[in-house]
């Protein structure tokens, strides 16, 4: 059996109750504790071996042994976490929150001689 | 004023006589010219004379001997054209043809010289009044420059058609053949005379809708021979039965008795007309007539000719009023108004919707006659001037842009504005002028549907409305094709002969004049009309409103040009359409799947799922006919 | 009879300063409703006027400048209509006037001869012919029930409230109106909404300035509409305003309603509902209200 | 204030994404995200768009239509990259057919990284956006008079 | 009758999420003719298979498609699993289940969303993806990711949920589920749409099986096909009948769908019920040698997969079949004699899924 406005319950229930909207960025939005959002490195522990690098399918971390720096593409990493399960290790993290847009393609470069620079 | 007229009833069939013996064009150009200016002036003199007159009815005085020699005259000629009919009947073997024409002659004959039944004359043979004013304006002005057009016109048509004999001779000579018998129908007041001419006019319509000899020309010459014939035994029938049982002989005696007798032969007078306006269910003959070469489709089939019978309802409108004649004349008018324009919708053949839309508006008029008060005639005859005056203008211009482009369809047309600029805004405004605010015909319109309500015609009020929306339809989709911009389409050259260009623009000027002049038509002439026809005449469209429809036409010229001035101001950047990303760059072309160029294209609506000739065509004439048949076996049975 | 004009004037006037503004904020009402009975918060009130602030700065492209005379016209047009109705005018010259201006849009849109506008240029023909049989038989209805086409004198009769006597004709005329406000089930020509298989239908390739002077025409002719509503509440009776604008409320908000429980119907089934609605509960009233009047008086 | 943003208007157009992120932008238009509280209107027609959220890699044959697009949008417009694909071609930055990025295209304004991008940074990179059509909008004048 | 109208649909069109071509010849608004073209979203990435490390290479798969990334993972890795003829500890097929099937109720809450949008019903829309960013809150909570995964690993997965996420999932299921009938019954029985789906794009159950059709598509049509039966992951611990309808149109596919909805919440209940605790994963050692060959029930329909390994790290050769590439001639087949307003319905109701049809 057709009914016309068949929706209209929903529509009204909708109406007079509170809209479902997050009010993103109003209110800063919590994300449960897996969610992958961006890579962190603690640069110390890192010995620079590379498998992380060969491990990224998106090629978005640059190792250089000789320098000893470990370099991301943020606009460039796609989450996938295979970096993190391959480090022998376990240095890198993938945690909650995303990078930042941006105007240009964010790059964290990490050096284990000084301080963390962009 | 006698020797005017006269003079307009036979110069044409003079002309008529000359341009049948010339063979070069160049003569006939002079005559056709000379015969055109001849009979414009003289038109011209013959209104301005009755106007300085007084404007008042005018029942012109013949001698008896003159009467009885015209009379015997008719009666030969009569006999002449039966025998033509049935000479060509026989030869293409379509017998019914000449079945109709030897009872109607046979009767009128019988009833003249044998039947005692013949009751003398209360008025003149001849009379005049507004309306014959109109009609001879419009005979003579419309009329002739179609003829001006048609010189132009069959030089191309016989340049294209190498295939078709040349036969232009008879062609002339049967247009001004024609205009003579419209004259003198409108001239007439004694209903054998307009019997004759209106006889004249279908053989005419007969021969040219045969023009071609093509077997199709031939089928439906024929098939509007038969039912023209078919109406002419309704007229002839009529005629007899009034002059016997109600003693009277001409129209001014018939409208003005209020006797409940002449109810029955004014339904078989009124069925003629019908059958001449191509009402339903005879519109058939009407839609074949379009092979014609246009000029006799635009003089014949739509300005004038079609005209002669609702110019015979509006005469008898008073008679219509309030009983099953008008009723039937009403129903059947409102009904053709809707279901042929609906018709109009689905097809592409420019030619086949203007047919369709003369039907359709003949429709209009013969509902606004069928109701037979003041204010539905004001409308009837309103509808009458603009229509013959617009259509007249929209069958040449496509006759033209036909010649021009080498097609008449519309989807043809796409662009045409920028390609023929000049014939496509003569196109316009002949749209424009059948439907929109403020031209003419939808003021008549407005007024038609005022007129029913207040008459209480509901069911017409119901046809309008419907029809209205579908007359939108139609005429709206023509008028945006052609205006669409295809901005790689170039100005063609213009292959339009000044002899066509002269009357088109004729056509146009008077189109917009009458709009501007409609309030003083209104109140010097039509008013008048009706004041005399049925004593007292209402104020149809308030004041208020002229004002307001006379604010709106400045405004379709003024705002259009206001907002050209403003736009040629705006900045805008030109940019290719949006097709989806896949515009190939050139506007016209996209990448198609195979990665090839293609050619979009964009056709018009035709809903024929719903209003296709396959569907509404067939109970459209049942339900007609059923109409007609029951309506007249009530009254007939009745009457006798 | 000085009087009378200088009534309309004032009138005319103030339709022509304030429609927009009492447009524009039904328009953001609406929207702000609409998102609601979505379960969204929806944009600020003010956001039409935003956009067409916004349409106004922004760069505008057209095909040929034709688009633009067109459009101009479309919107003087509108603006026309809605002075003949608030002056008080004869109701079937606002109808005609009404149509003329949908001609210009129509002609804009068709102009650009591209296929997704001429698209919804057709389909906007076919919606008028839809609309059209109702829009003339709600005059006629007025007409019927009241003596006169003219809107003054019909605001001025003291008898009952008009629909009392056209209930079946404010139905059917509340029925177009789903099309004249471009609402769904009916929004085919164009849409409010972003995912139609016309894109954006007839307003496609206008942009800019352009698309203003669509959004703004749009809120002219609202108004009017919303005023034809009122029309079937008004009389001589001051009290009867309030009725009118209770009238209207309601009307919009049904309609909303409507816009946001229905899918958008295919043409063939719009052209039959209307043409059948129109057919039935208007040539009910009008034969009702007919039989009525002879009867009555 | 020039009012530009205060009405963004989008357009999405899917350059080889792999609907991940397609599906986040539509998204944001859902109760949950509503980015209409920003005035944002989906606009399928780049004459009415203002800004051009694009999703995927580009590949040979979208590369034209994404051109046309953009081409088609009015000034001032904004050219959101959705989602790494669009950043740099991500994991498909290798594959045969693909350009790698949108900026190989047409210039981007606003780089919103993610895979699948969030509504979240959708949001913010809309919100970003927003900035820079007002700082295009200053210019507007200059595209009218040309 | 004049000529007909040629215009183009796509491939950016506001009512297609993906591009997709097709060249419509119309008469008035009746589709004659509808010539399709794609490529618009080729990327090649089966190719990859030759430059990629296989034990990483799921990581490009599950790009497939936004829409059962999920899926394309697991079928991936159970493709190499039989490469390797390795064991997955059975928890591991449980959890790859219970993801298959929320995969499956998003993709068609996802689904019934845009074809409400398509055929102009926003508020429906809007209410079926706001539920179903429960199911994607689920996700998250659970994978760390709303559209892309990355659980899948060759020889189990790597995330595992414990009793209490499992319990708090049934529990937002059983709520969803009232709501989920309240909403689908607007899809079933408003009028409104119901004219617009019904009677649309007929496919008989004979073409149905000439045309390869697939999933919904297939099952519309009375075909009674669903790889779930197959047995593969948990799929037999789970009891369930395949969903078909004789309808044969639009609104067949959409009840399917619908009932495939609560489907999927019963077999997810089942599994949370029977799910056995053990190890997530089996460590997969050396180089994969040889082919095989896996049929998966997605959401669309049945997708297949080819893998041919050679011993080294990378893959010889890697293909898929997807459903919509089936599906595709059964949509051609249906497209002439409905009305253009019908076009991208029809296109919906196969639910095209254009990113896995073209990689
Ligand atoms: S998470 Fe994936 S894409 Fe990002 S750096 Fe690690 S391996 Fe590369
Ligand atoms: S794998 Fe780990 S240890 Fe090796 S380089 Fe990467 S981060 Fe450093
Ligand atoms: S960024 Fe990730 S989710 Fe987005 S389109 Fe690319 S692969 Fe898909
Ligand atoms: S068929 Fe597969 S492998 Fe071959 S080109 Fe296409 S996507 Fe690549
Ligand atoms: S695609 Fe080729 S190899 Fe695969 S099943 Fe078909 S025929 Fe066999
Ligand atoms: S896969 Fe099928 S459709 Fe494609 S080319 Fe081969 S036979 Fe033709
Ligand atoms: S059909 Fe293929 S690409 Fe589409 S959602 Fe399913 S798996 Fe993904």
């Amino acid at each position: 059996m057709s009914v016309i406005m068949d929706f209209t319950k929903t529509a009204m229930k909708n109406l007079f109750s509170k809209p479902a909207t997050l009010q993103y960025p109003a209110k800063p939005r919590l994300y449960p504790e897996r969610s992958r959002g961006h890579i962190e490195i603690r640069i110390d522990d890192c010995i620079m071996c590379g498998m992380c690098s060969r491990a990224c399918m998106s090629g978005a971390i640059t190792v250089e042994r000789d320098k000893k720096t470990w370099t991301i593409e943020r606009m460039g990493c796609v989450q996938c976490g295979a970096c993190v399960n391959v480090c022998p290790k376990k240095c890198l993290d993938i945690v909650p929150g995303y990078t930042q847009p941006s105007g240009e393609k964010t790059v964290d470069s990490f050096s284990q001689n000084e301080k963390p620079e962009k | 004023m006698t020797e005017l007229l006269f003079a307009l009833v036979c110069l044409p069939f003079a002309s008529a006589f000359i341009l049948g013996l010339v063979r070069s064009s160049q003569v006939r150009r002079i005559v056709t010219y000379l015969s055109t200016i001849s009979t414009i002036g003289v038109a011209l003199v013959f209104c301005i004379a009755y106007f300085v007159r007084g404007a008042y009815p005018i029942e012109i005085e013949l001698s008896h001997s003159f009467i009885h020699i015209t009379d015997m005259c008719m009666l030969a000629l009569e006999v002449c054209l039966m025998l033509l009919i049935v000479v060509m009947s026989i030869k293409y073997k379509k017998y019914h043809a000449a079945l109709f024409s030897v009872i109607q002659t046979g009767a009128i004959i019988w009833y003249e010289l044998k039947s005692g039944w013949m009751p003398e004359y209360e008025y003149s043979r001849l009379y005049i009044d507004w309306l014959t004013i109109i009609m001879v304006f419009i005979i003579a002005v419309v009329g002739t420059l179609i003829t001006v057009y048609a010189l132009g016109y069959m030089h191309d048509y016989h340049h294209h058609h190498t295939e078709f004999k040349d036969r232009r001779k008879f062609f002339f000579a049967m247009l001004y053949i024609f205009l003579g018998a419209m004259f003198g129908l409108v001239f007439s007041n004694s209903l054998s005379w307009m019997y004759f001419f209106w006889e004249i006019t279908s053989v005419v319509s007969f021969l040219l809708i045969g023009y071609t000899k093509t077997k199709e020309a031939i089928d439906n010459s024929f098939t509007a021979l038969w039912m023209n014939l078919l109406g002419g035994c309704g007229f002839a029938g009529g005629i007899i039965w009034i002059g016997h049982s109600n003693g009277i002989s001409d129209m001014q005696s018939l409208i003005s008795t209020d006797s409940a007798t002449i109810v029955a032969p004014v339904i078989l007078l009124s069925f003629a007309a019908l059958t001449k306006s191509a009402q339903l269910p005879f519109s058939k003959w009407l839609l074949g007539a379009m092979v014609a070469p246009t000029p006799s489709s635009a003089l014949l089939h739509s300005a004038t000719m079609v005209k002669a019978g609702v110019y015979l309802l509006l005469r008898l409108s008073p008679v219509l009023a309030n009983n099953y004649a008008g009723t039937l004349v009403s129903l059947i008018g409102g009904f053709t108004f809707l279901i042929m324009s609906m018709l109009a919708i689905t097809v592409s053949d420019g030619k086949k919707v203007l047919a369709y839309s003369t039907i359709s508006n003949l429709g209009l008029i013969t509902a606004c006659a069928g109701v037979g008060v003041e204010e539905t005639v004001w409308a009837g005859v309103f509808l009458l001037i603009f229509h013959a005056i617009s259509k007249s203008l929209l069958f040449q211009t496509v006759g033209s842009i036909e010649h021009a482009t080498g097609s008449r369809d519309i989807e043809t047309m796409h662009g045409l504005s920028r390609r023929h600029p000049y014939l496509a805004w003569t196109l316009v405004i002949g749209i424009a002028g059948m439907y929109l605010a403020p031209f003419g015909m939808l003021i008549s319109k407005w007024a038609a549907l005022k007129a029913f309500v207040d008459s209480g015609s509901i069911i017409l009020v119901l046809l309008l409305c419907f029809g209205s929306a579908t007359t939108l339809f139609y005429w709206t989709k023509w008028m945006a094709t052609v205006l669409a911009s295809k901005t790689n389409d170039v100005k063609a050259k213009n292959t339009t002969s000044a002899n066509q260009w002269f009357s088109i623009l004729v056509h146009a000027i008077m189109m917009i004049a009458l709009c501007f002049f409609f309030p003083l038509i209104s109140s010097a002439i039509i008013i008048p009309y009706i004041n005399n026809v049925f004593a007292d005449a209402t104020e149809v469209i308030s004041n208020d409103n002229i004002i307001i429809m006379l604010l709106m036409l400045f405004s379709i010229f003024a705002i259009p040009a206001a907002a050209w001035i403003s736009a040629k101001h705006t900045k805008y950047r030109k940019v290719t359409r949006y097709i989806n990303g896949v515009n190939a760059g050139d506007q016209m072309n996209y990448i198609d799947s195979y990665g090839e160029k293609r050619r979009f294209f964009l056709a018009n609506w035709y809903m024929e799922d719903i209003f296709g000739e396959k569907k509404i065509w067939m109970p459209s004439m049942i339900i007609s006919s059923v109409a007609i048949v029951v309506l007249m076996v009530i009254t007939l049975g009745g009457a006798i | 009879m000085m009087n009378r004009y200088i009534i309309s004037a004032i009138f005319i006037i103030a339709y022509i300063v304030l429609a927009p503004f009492i447009g524009g904020l039904t328009s953001g009402v609406d929207r702000k409703i609409s998102a609601r009975m979505q379960g969204r918060q929806g944009p600020p009130l003010l956001q039409p006027f935003y956009d067409v602030v916004k349409l106004l700065k922004k760069e505008t492209v057209a095909i040929n400048h034709v688009q633009i005379i067109y459009l101009l016209i479309f919107l003087v047009f509108v603006i026309f209509t809605g002075c003949l109705f608030f002056g008080g005018f004869d109701l079937l010259l606002v109808f005609f006037s009404l149509t003329t201006s949908n001609l210009f849009l129509i002609l804009a849109a068709s102009s650009s001869h591209s296929p997704y506008a001429s698209m919804g240029a057709n389909r906007e023909m076919v919606q008028m012919l839809s609309y059209e049989p109702m829009v003339l038989l709600t005059a006629v209805g007025f007409y019927l029930a009241t003596g006169t086409f003219k809107v003054r004198e019909i605001v001025m009769q003291d008898n009952l409230p008009n629909i009392i006597k056209l209930p079946g004709l404010f139905v059917g005329f509340a029925f177009i109106l789903t099309i004249k406000l471009r609402k769904h089930p009916f929004d085919l020509a164009t849409s409010h909404h972003a995912h139609q298989e016309m894109v954006k239908g007839i307003t496609t390739e206008f942009s800019g300035e352009m698309f203003a002077i669509v959004e703004i025409s749009h809120w002219y002719e609202n108004v009017f509409l919303m005023g034809v509503i009122a029309l079937f509440f008004i009389n001589a009776n001051p009290l009867s305003i309030l009725y009118a604008l209770i009238g209207v409320t309601i009307t919009y908000f049904v309609l909303i309603l409507v816009d946001n429980t229905c899918a958008r119907l295919k043409w063939k089934l719009m052209f039959k509902n209307t043409w059948i609605t129109t057919a039935v509960i208007g040539v009910i009233n009008v034969f009702v209200l007919e039989v009525i009047t002879k009867g009555v008086i | 204030m020039s009012g530009v943003s205060k009405s963004p208007w989008i357009m999405h157009y899917d350059a080889t994404s792999c609907n991940g992120c397609d599906i986040e932008v539509l998204a944001c238009l859902t109760p949950l995200y509503d980015v209409e509280r920003f005035g944002v209107i989906n606009t399928g027609n780049p004459k009415h768009a203002d800004i051009l959220l694009i999703t995927g890699s580009v590949n040979e044959q979208s590369k034209d239509v994404v051109k046309q697009l953009y081409d088609q949008m009015t000034e001032p417009k904004v050219v959101c990259a959705i989602g790494i694909c669009a950043c740099n071609g991500g994991v498909f930055k290798d594959c045969y057919n693909v350009l790698g990025g949108v900026d190989k295209v047409i210039p981007v304004d606003v780089y919103v990284p993610g895979c699948a991008a969030r509504p979240e940074a959708i949001i913010d990179g809309v919100v970003k956006s927003l900035a820079i059509l007002e700082e295009k909008s200053k210019n507007v004048k200059t595209y009218k008079e040309a | 009758m004049g000529e007909r109208s040629v215009v183009p649909f796509g491939p950016q069109h506001p009512v297609l999420p993906e591009p997709i071509h097709l060249d419509l010849v119309l008469e008035d608004e009746k589709v004659i003719e509808a010539i399709p073209s794609i490529g618009f979203v080729h990327r090649g990435l089966e190719q990859l298979a030759e430059k990629r490390d296989f034990n990483n290479y799921q990581y490009v798969i599950e790009r497939i498609c936004g829409i059962c990334s999920f899926k394309h993972g697991m079928a991936y890795c159970e493709a190499l699993e039989r490469i390797f003829d390795a064991e997955v500890p059975e928890r591991a097929t449980y959890l790859r289940s219970i993801w298959g099937e929320m995969s499956r109720m998003h993709s068609h809450l996802l689904w019934l969303g845009l074809l409400a949008d398509a055929f102009g019903f926003d508020a429906l829309f809007m209410q079926c993806w706001r539920m179903r960013e429960k199911i994607l809150d689920m996700f998250e909570a659970s994978t760390g990711g709303r559209v892309i995964f990355s659980v899948n690993k060759i020889g189990g997965v790597l995330k595992d949920m414990d009793a209490d996420m499992l319990k708090s999932f049934v529990g937002i299921l059983d709520d969803m589920e009232k709501d989920l009938i309240r909403l689908t019954n607007t899809f079933l029985n408003d009028y409104t749409v119901e004219s617009r789906l019904r009677g649309v794009g007929i496919l008989s159950k004979d073409d149905a099986i000439r045309l390869g059709a697939v999933g919904p598509m297939a099952r519309a049509s009375g075909v009674n096909i669903d790889m779930r039966k197959l047995g593969y992951e948990a799929y037999s611990n789970a009891e369930f009948e395949i969903i078909t309808s004789n309808e044969c149109d639009g609104y067949a596919r959409c009840a399917v769908r619908i009932g495939e909805l609560f489907q999927s919440i019963s077999i997810i209940k089942q599994l949370a019920e029977k799910i056995t605790d053990g190890e997530i994963a089996n460590s997969i050692k050396g180089m994969p040698n040889g082919e095989a060959f896996v049929r998966v029930e997605q959401p669309r329909g049945e997708a297949i997969y080819y893998a041919k390994a050679n011993g080294t790290k990378f893959l010889e050769r890697f293909r898929v079949r997807t459903p919509t590439f089936t599906n595709l001639e059964a949509l051609i087949h249906i497209l002439p004699g409905s009305e253009f307003a019908d076009v991208p319905l029809q296109i919906l109701t196969i639910d095209p899924c254009i990113s896995c049809t073209e990689r």
